[in-house]
């Protein structure tokens, strides 16, 4: 797409990188890139794309020396810099290194509050590179810090935000405050690694925003013509900014080209299972996993080999909107504290008048960014925290809250009716007792607590993790042994052991890979239509609700702000903040057919 | 713990190097520790057969022998030999050591899990805060009698003695053994492990003993081992200034006692049985870090 | 607003702290079977008459019903009155007041060579790159550590004077008054804290380092050495600063030793001469300084700990979220 | 006229004088090696005692006191060189003829460092505050209590009245515990008596740092009372040191590297290894000052089972093996004793035939007695109760050596079948334990100046215990025949007629098998040899600093 440029920012052919004498993470890497230019790394978990952004900088092993990283290239040239060694290994006086790092190559790492230093103002930390790589004064360097803060938009009502420590700034404040410490420098190369992941939608939707603007420059800009390189998992997020993208697999490039003919067109197979898992834009019901196409984890569930791709919505979905209510809120209230300034109690309302209901055999999806009161609303549904007004009913019958007298329902009243009711965690290890096997946690599910001797069960064990697509033999494997997507099937069928009706699932695939995502909910998606399960799934991903759900519930700051069929919600927001949110939400603009 | 919800490429790659750097350096204490308690785990068992002479038996003829072939470390001023002692004293001082950390264990139990159970934070009615609240004050009140102090408060009102000592010592570790239980038992209160068992119907004793307990406890038995060490130092400490076991018994502490009288003629008397102090916390140290180790790696 | 609240709530802790203390050793005494008047005439060689004890008795208040007593000790407690030292029969205040000095003394030098000896030795660790090195350099000081915080006190104490005294004959093997008679006592205290400081400040300075601000740090041009001064060392502290309250422990236990080895008078002395002639208001006396301190040292511990750390100031929350820190530690 | 009589030397003490305290090798150094002594110079001295509580001897009354007291109170009376009982601060005494009424004669020109005159009130003042209940004494009490009455004649003389004859009144004036301090000083609290006591000494307390030091400065005016008594006659004035800064170092082994390290000139308690390695060094000499009084001895508990059977505290005293013990442990720093009464007590008494190892002796009394069954762990066995004696020993009254001591006497009595349980306690748990009984043997050290210590020892009176608990009579000895003779003694006027009372009172709880005597109570002192003129010694064995003096 873009012009043939005289001298690339990045030219590095043939990386290979390699850690004690192991096999490679990366492996004959060719990567190249302009100044102007944005360029996409993109790779599910352990593809080297990490590894790969901080061996341009010389950082393979975190810059701790020691010498177990081994870096060799083909070509190596960063900035005009040839760093290759005569023996083809990447090396460089330390110095020359120094001078490259956040002179002329800056990186960004993803925030997560720990790319900061916590015990240091954001503005040192901004203030460091130009100590290092500028010759101005230090009055100089406080101005231009200022100039900085303000670039990234974190000036303004008047508080001097260079002095605050990170644990006093918001998540974007944070990525924003890196983002200005990576440019002052004035660095030719911005190197962003996953510079959104931690984010809520709509902050991280401005921080692309951000590095689209450094890029694309107006007057004054800090860096003109910057060239970056940006680090992602997701597809979504590429797609939006970069205009050459890279698909990494297992430390190998698998397909590179400009953006849009990439993703209009993927090549290689291993991309368009990657685009097949997207969920955003994928009607309710269509299966996420390409036939025959190998997830990096276990075999496609044998339910989803046996159904075929059914774009058909199952009758319940269809009519059972208005019949019998599996769950019910109504009105729901749960009060917290917290502290002001003044160091005083505060209470807020972390739920306020929350309703809903979820009709049998449907899904129910609740959406909202962090601190909505999404999992307080689970948390009370499930019968694990008081709602102090309100009430949940379970098919027709008090479950939670009042239960008609003014009185709570007692645990011991509700215990009975558990095993109606499942539930699937976020991070499936947690929710595990650590002690315990797979074939343990089971027995314990099955039995009802009386026996964690998996002999005892082995059938219903059996049975169980052919539902969720394990073969038998995980029985005796511990949780930690699994990889992250098993270890969800895992909690999955112990969810199921009881024979549950309905399953209330918090965030089941936030922390998986877009390919492991689409596989569990693949999975949730066939378990519903064979045993006619309700649930109520909540997640912060747009567009992983949209794809799972029937119903659609808004949430903001406690309050549902709206709710309705899924689709109507989505084609007609009727909220500022839901559109705000619809905005937000990457989407693969070049395959989004059902935009 | 903070942000589960981030791709796990980053920090993870960099604390795999780490721990991989740090265990091959570590290969060596650990079987050096392994060896340490291997043989203390024989001198209690079967001191006889690592030392046959009797610990007691004297020989004044073969007094402040220097370590040589006959008596391998040498003998005290009445001709006892010192390796015997050790061996023999193993015993003695490793029980007062595990006595008072079970002392210590016990009695964090009974505080720290209530206080960890009540600690509120969600304003449960169920739960009385104040015992909680209360329990916390008695362990600031303990902490603020650090280690060895309380041991001597306790010894001025109670004498001294091995039953004291054991006490004693049992005694001034317990709060920082039940601040961890409450931590814990806070920790896995909350944690989802236990709201798993909720939902699936499990009643409030079944989860305290069968998950939350079991699960509490990992860390403590990390911090029980580490403790060992530190009592046995203590108790020795205590014998060390007359308040502990009694001579002639080969307790570590007293006979590094009874040879500091003799440290410009008989050097030996007062050295090893240091050292065996010192290779018992050490060894102490280095397995319970083992086991830390180990056990964060399984909560990873 | 907030400082008055903090400062209040600290105050009215430390009184608490101090008023528990004295009623639980109040509550001790009474409980201990034997007449506490033995020990107010039993001093060696004594062959007390019953007017010595009828005497004692009334002296020391003992007469009276258990509650009057009480009261009155509490009432003299605030008046600062500690009661009066059966062994040394001086008010216990004097005699505290007098030994105070010399333990805080001692325990400052070690507290401070601790502190320096643990930071050299974490700063030389981080330092020290290069493959070979770093590894060498890691496993030496994790095992100077283990050892030296697995050294109890009392043997430290005697094979430093076997060397440096006796052997090599560079240093008195007891305190005096010169500069160097100090050596070794500070040292015999100093050395176990240090290796247990060490463990906790190289583990968290590695932590620090091997954290993706390090990362972004070294990404920015920053050299090793400066990573380490910028960024580990406060890092590296934090443990320290926040296991004050242990550490002042340790040395006040190690205080009772070290005084005892190298004949210094002191706090820890006392104590020792008061417990083995169970002389229960010095040993209460000793016990509520100690307590006092303890509770002084943490307020101050945790003004520095927010002046380096001020995460801390924002929530309780928080701060209950910190790790308790190894073996018998942890802070209220 | 009988006060020639305490200037008459008795034969066997002349025999024995030479065989004294002052046996020391720095003893000889003032006399063969005639050097010019140096004046100044602070004399750093290590004691190993415990701290006192009050440096007043008269309160209470134990060996520390009268260790620091030594060097800044005098007594009455004091032992000359050759070890006979001279006056001191008195210049002479007439005892009546019934011994009833004392007439004591003071030294004039003497004065308090206070400048309070030394006089008639001021001794009067001092038995005054010994015998007052408020002072506490407990030493110096039982020394004077026969005193009545007190009757100033005239500033130079004193007459006391007695409530019966006593023998070893003079003996008494000669102990620190009954020295003489300035009245003004007493009227003071006794808070500040303790802090500070005011004598007539060579030097005067400055300062004391408790659990540290007391520092000690010279007296500028002091005259010797009676220079004649003193090693150097000619040094009349002031002492030759500036001071002496009395430290309390308790670990021996500490102690002892302090005075090698240069950091103290002078030790006591030293410890027999020390001793021994310092006969090898150049720069260090030993003092053996043997304490007056009884001798070290462990006593047996006659009045309960199993030593209520005279056969079995004998075969007790045949199964140990003392004499291996205390080769092995002392490096020949201590000689083996047999009698009760110390070597340098002139009118002491020893049977070594009694005290010999003899285990077969010992079975044969055991078997005799009816303990002739064994138990699996080989003790011996009557009626099912196993043969076992218990000994609580006080830590603050024991010396390391002397704890191995009893540890191998244990083991000894062992291979006999007798089981010996040790148990050490604190003073005051010690002496709770003697109060209760609970125990069957014990060793209990008492220094006092002549042989009237036997009274206190063994007369049936010192079974009752006082209110505190405490008794001195441990061996339980009730006997008519010896209550009488120690009676007899101590009102006889006749030193022959006194020495066969005490010689047959010795004989006598000797061949009962009260007691084990073992050694003399043992007051070794380490110097440097830059440390001159040294030697001299109170009767209670303390050293006096007068002639001493640092050589650069």
């Amino acid at each position: 797409m873009t012009a043939p440029t005289p001298a690339p920012l990045v030219d590095v052919r043939g990386l290979t990188v390699s850690f004690g004498g192991g096999a490679p993470v990366v492996s004959g890497l060719d990567l190249s890139v302009a100044p102007g230019e944005s360029v996409a790394l993109v790779g599910e978990s352990g593809s080297g794309k990490s590894v790969t952004a901080r061996a341009l900088l010389g950082l393979a092993d975190g810059g701790r020396g020691g010498g177990r990283a081994r870096v060799t290239a083909d070509a190596f040239r960063i900035a005009g810099h040839d760093l290759r060694g005569r023996d083809g290994r990447v090396a460089a006086p330390a110095g020359l290194w120094r001078r490259i790092r956040g002179g002329d190559v800056a990186l960004v790492l993803q925030d997560a509050l720990t790319s900061l230093d916590p015990l240091r103002p954001v503005g040192r930390e901004i203030d460091d590179a130009l100590r290092l790589h500028t010759r101005l004064s230090p009055t100089g360097r406080a101005a231009r810090v200022r100039e900085l803060l303000a670039a990234v938009g974190l000036s303004g009502d008047g508080t001097d935000t260079g002095a605050l420590r990170p644990g006093a700034l918001s998540g974007g404040m944070r990525q924003r405050a890196l983002i200005a410490a990576g440019l002052s420098g004035a660095p030719k190369l911005l190197i962003a690694d996953e510079p959104t992941t931690a984010l809520d939608a709509t902050v991280a939707a401005r921080i692309l925003d951000l590095l689209a603007d450094l890029r694309a420059p107006a007057d004054g800009s800090p860096a003109a013509g910057m060239g970056q390189l940006l680090i992602s998992h997701d597809l979504a997020v590429v797609s939006r900014v970069a205009e050459k993208v890279l698909v990494m697999r297992a430390g190998e490039v698998v397909e590179s080209g400009p953006t849009a003919e990439v993703l209009a067109d993927p090549q290689h197979e291993y991309t368009r299972m990657l685009l097949a898992a997207v969920p955003a834009g994928k009607p309710r019901g269509t299966r996420l996993c390409l036939p025959g196409a190998t997830g990096t984890t276990a075999p496609p569930p044998p339910a989803a080999r046996a159904t075929p791709p059914a774009p058909a919505p199952t009758p319940a979905t269809a009519a059972g909107a208005a019949a019998d209510p599996a769950l019910e809120a109504a009105g729901l209230v749960k009060m917290f504290t917290r502290r002001d300034e003044a160091g005083r109690a505060v209470a807020f309302r972390a739920v306020d008048d929350v309703s809903f209901s979820l009709a049998a055999g449907t899904t129910l999806g609740i959406v909202g960014e962090s601190g909505s009161g999404k999992t307080t609303t689970a948390r009370m549904a499930l019968g694990l925290t008081d709602p102090d007004a309100g009430r949940v009913d379970l098919f027709g019958a008090p479950f939670a809250g009042d239960r008609g007298d003014g009185h709570p329902v007692a645990e011991a009243a509700r215990r009975p009716r558990r095993p109606q009711l499942g539930a699937v965690y976020q991070d499936p290890l947690s929710s595990f007792d650590p002690r315990m096997s797979v074939g343990a946690l089971l027995a314990d599910a099955v039995s009802g607590g009386r026996t964690r001797r998996a002999g005892a069960h082995r059938r219903r064990i059996g049975e169980l993790l052919d539902m969720v697509g394990l073969d038998a033999g995980a029985s005796a494997r511990h949780p930690r042994s699994l990889s992250g997507g098993q270890r969800q099937r895992v909690a999955i069928a112990r969810a199921l052991a009881p024979g549950p009706r309905v399953l209330i699932c918090d965030e089941p695939v936030s922390a998986l890979d877009v390919s492991v995502q689409a596989q569990i909910l693949d999975l949730l998606d066939d378990l519903q239509r064979d045993l006619g399960l309700s649930y109520l799934f909540i997640s912060h991903d747009l567009a992983v609700v949209r794809h799972v759900s029937d119903q659609l519930l808004v949430m903001r700051g406690g309050r549902v702000v709206e709710s309705g069929e899924t689709e109507q919600v989505f084609s007609d927001p009727q909220e500022q903040y839901t559109r705000d949110l619809l905005a937000a939400s990457p989407a693969l603009r070049a395959a989004a057919p059902g935009d | 713990m903070s942000a589960p919800r981030t791709s796990s490429t980053g920090s993870r790659a960099g604390g795999r190097t780490r721990a991989a750097a740090s265990s091959a350096a570590s290969n060596l204490p650990a079987v050096a520790a392994a060896a340490v308690v291997l043989f203390l785990a024989a001198a209690v068992a079967a001191p006889g057969w690592l030392a046959p002479a009797d610990p007691l038996g004297i020989e004044p003829a073969a007094a402040f022998s220097a370590p040589g072939p006959g008596h391998l470390l040498g003998t005290d001023e009445s001709g006892r030999d010192i390796y015997t002692r050790i061996v023999h004293g193993a015993r003695s001082s490793l029980t007062i050591g595990v006595a008072a950390t079970g002392v210590g264990l016990g009695l964090a139990l009974l505080l720290g899990v209530p206080a960890g159970l009540t600690a509120g934070r969600r304003g449960r009615r169920v739960h009385p805060r104040w015992v909680d609240a209360s329990i916390s004050r008695v362990l600031e009140v303990l902490f603020a009698l650090p280690g060895l102090l309380l041991a001597l408060v306790f010894i001025a009102f109670a004498g001294p003695g091995v039953t004291t000592t054991v006490v004693a010592v049992g005694l001034s570790t317990a709060p920082g053994y039940a601040r961890i239980i409450r931590t814990q038992v806070l920790r896995l209160r909350d944690a989802e492990m236990v709201q798993a068992a909720r939902v699936l119907g499990r009643s409030r004793t079944r989860i305290l003993l069968g998950h939350l307990l079991p699960n509490a406890l990992g860390p403590v038995a990390v911090l029980a081992t580490l403790g060992v060490g530190q009592a046995v130092v203590w108790a020795s400490a205590l014998s060390f200034l007359g308040l502990g076991a009694p001579p002639p018994a080969p307790e570590w502490g007293a006979m590094l006692s009874a040879g500091r009288t003799y440290l410009s003629v008989a050097w030996w008397m007062t050295v090893f049985p240091g050292l065996a102090i010192v290779a018992v916390a050490a060894s102490a140290t280095v397995l319970g870090r083992w086991m830390q180790r180990r056990a964060e790696g399984v909560s990873a | 607003m907030k400082i008055l609240r903090w400062l209040l709530t600290r105050l009215a802790g430390g009184l608490f702290v101090l008023w528990a203390v004295a009623t639980l050793v109040f509550i001790g005494i009474r409980l201990v079977p034997g007449d506490p008047v033995e020990a107010i005439v039993g001093g060696p060689g004594s062959q007390a008459g019953p007017e010595a004890f009828a005497l004692a008795r009334a002296e020391y208040g003992l007469d009276e019903p258990l509650i009057v007593q009480y009261g009155l000790m509490l009432a003299n407690l605030v008046r600062g009155d500690l009661g009066t030292s059966y062994s040394l029969k001086v008010p216990v205040a004097e005699a505290v007041s007098e030994q105070l000095p010399g333990t805080l003394a001692l325990a400052l030098l070690a507290w401070g060579l601790a502190w320096l000896l643990a930071l050299s030795v974490a700063l030389f660790t981080a330092l020290a790159t290069g493959p070979r090195l770093s590894r060498v350099a890691d496993a030496a000081g994790s095992g100077l550590e283990i050892f030296a915080a697995a050294v109890p006190h009392f043997w430290l104490g005697s094979v430093l004077v076997l060397v440096f005294a006796t052997s090599l004959g560079w240093l008195p093997p007891v305190a005096t008054d010169s500069p160097a008679g100090l050596v070794l006592p500070v040292a015999t205290l100093a050395l176990p804290l240090a290796g247990f400081l060490g463990q906790v400040m190289r583990e968290s300075l590695a932590t620090a380092l091997a954290s993706p601000f390090a990362l972004a740090a070294r990404a920015r041009g920053e050299s090793e050495t400066g990573v380490v001064l910028r960024h580990g060392l406060r890092h590296a502290a934090l443990p320290g600063i926040s296991l004050s309250g242990w550490a002042l422990g340790s040395l006040i236990s190690g205080a009772v030793v070290v005084e005892a080895l190298f004949a210094r008078g002191g706090l820890g002395r006392t104590l020792l001469s008061a417990v083995t002639l169970r002389d229960i208001p010095l040993v209460t006396g000793v016990v509520l300084v100690s307590a006092l301190t303890y509770v002084v040292v943490m307020a101050a511990a945790d003004v520095v700990e927010r002046l380096v750390d001020p995460r801390l100031g924002t929530t309780t929350a928080t701060r209950a979220a910190q790790p308790d820190l190894a073996a018998g530690g942890g802070r209220p | 006229m009988q006060n020639s009589r305490w200037r008459a030397a008795a034969p066997a003490a002349v025999v024995l004088a030479s065989a004294l305290a002052l046996s020391s090798c720095s003893g000889g150094t003032t006399d063969t090696v005639p050097e010019e002594p140096v004046s100044g110079g602070t004399l750093v001295y290590a004691s190993g005692d415990a701290e006192p509580t009050c440096l007043d001897p008269h309160v209470g009354g134990n060996y520390p006191q009268a260790l620091v007291a030594s060097q800044f109170l005098e007594t009455l009376y004091t032992k000359d060189q050759d070890g006979q009982i001279v006056p001191w601060l008195a210049s002479g005494a007439d005892v009546s003829d019934d011994g009833t009424t004392v007439t004591l004669h003071l030294r004039e020109g003497i004065s308090f460092s206070d400048g309070t005159a030394f006089d008639a009130a001021a001794v009067k003042a001092n038995i005054e505050h010994v015998l007052d209940p408020e002072t506490g004494s407990s030493t110096g009490y039982l020394a004077m209590q026969k005193v009545e009455s007190m009757e100033v004649i005239d500033p130079a003389t004193l007459e006391l009245g007695l409530s019966a004859p006593d023998a070893a009144l003079f003996e008494s004036f000669t102990q620190t515990w009954n020295a003489m301090m300035s009245p003004a000083g007493l009227e003071r609290s006794q808070e500040e008596n303790c802090a500070a006591p005011i004598g007539t000494g060579p030097f005067v307390v400055e300062d004391w740092a408790r659990q540290e030091s007391v520092s000690l400065t010279r007296n500028d005016d002091y005259t010797v009372p009676n220079p004649e008594a003193t090693a150097d006659p000619s040094h009349t004035g002031p002492a030759y040191l500036e001071g002496i800064e009395w430290r309390f170092i308790p670990e021996s082994a500490t102690r002892y590297s302090a005075l090698q390290s240069g950091t103290v000139d002078m030790i006591d308690n030293a410890q027999p290894d020390s001793i021994a390695s310092a006969e090898q060094s150049d720069a260090i000499e030993h003092l053996d000052a043997p304490r007056p009084g009884a001798s070290n001895r462990i006593e047996l508990n006659s009045s309960k089972a199993p030593f209520d059977d005279a056969r079995v505290r004998e075969a007790f005293v045949r199964s140990v093996d003392v004499d291996a013990a205390v080769d092995s442990l002392f490096f020949g720093t201590a000689e083996r004793s047999y009698s009760p009464l110390s070597s340098v007590e002139p009118m002491g008494y020893s049977d070594e035939s009694l005290f010999g190892y003899d285990p077969d002796e010992a079975a044969r009394l055991l078997d005799e007695a009816g303990w002739t069954e064994r138990d699996a762990a080989g003790y011996r066995v009557k009626d099912g109760e196993r043969l076992s004696v218990h000994l609580p020993i006080s830590t603050n009254q024991s010396v390391p050596a002397e704890q191995s001591l009893f540890e191998q006497l244990q083991a000894t009595a062992k291979e006999s079948g007798i089981e010996v349980t040790t148990e050490l306690l604190d003073l005051g748990s010690w002496y709770g334990a003697l109060g209760e009984h609970e125990y069957d043997l014990v060793s209990a050290p008492y220094t006092k100046v002549g042989p009237d210590v036997l009274r206190i020892l063994f007369h049936s009176d010192s079974t009752e215990p006082a209110p505190s608990g405490y008794f001195a009579n441990h061996a339980m000895v009730r006997d008519e025949g010896i209550d009488a003779a120690l009676e007899d003694a101590s009102s006889a006027d006749d030193e022959a007629e006194r020495a066969s009372l005490y010689a047959d009172v010795q004989a006598e709880v000797l061949e009962g098998y009260y007691l084990l005597p073992l050694y003399d109570q043992q007051n070794h002192f380490l110097h440097s040899t830059s440390l001159r003129g040294i030697g001299e010694t109170t009767a209670v064995a303390t050293p006096t600093f007068h002639n001493a003096w640092l050589a650069d």
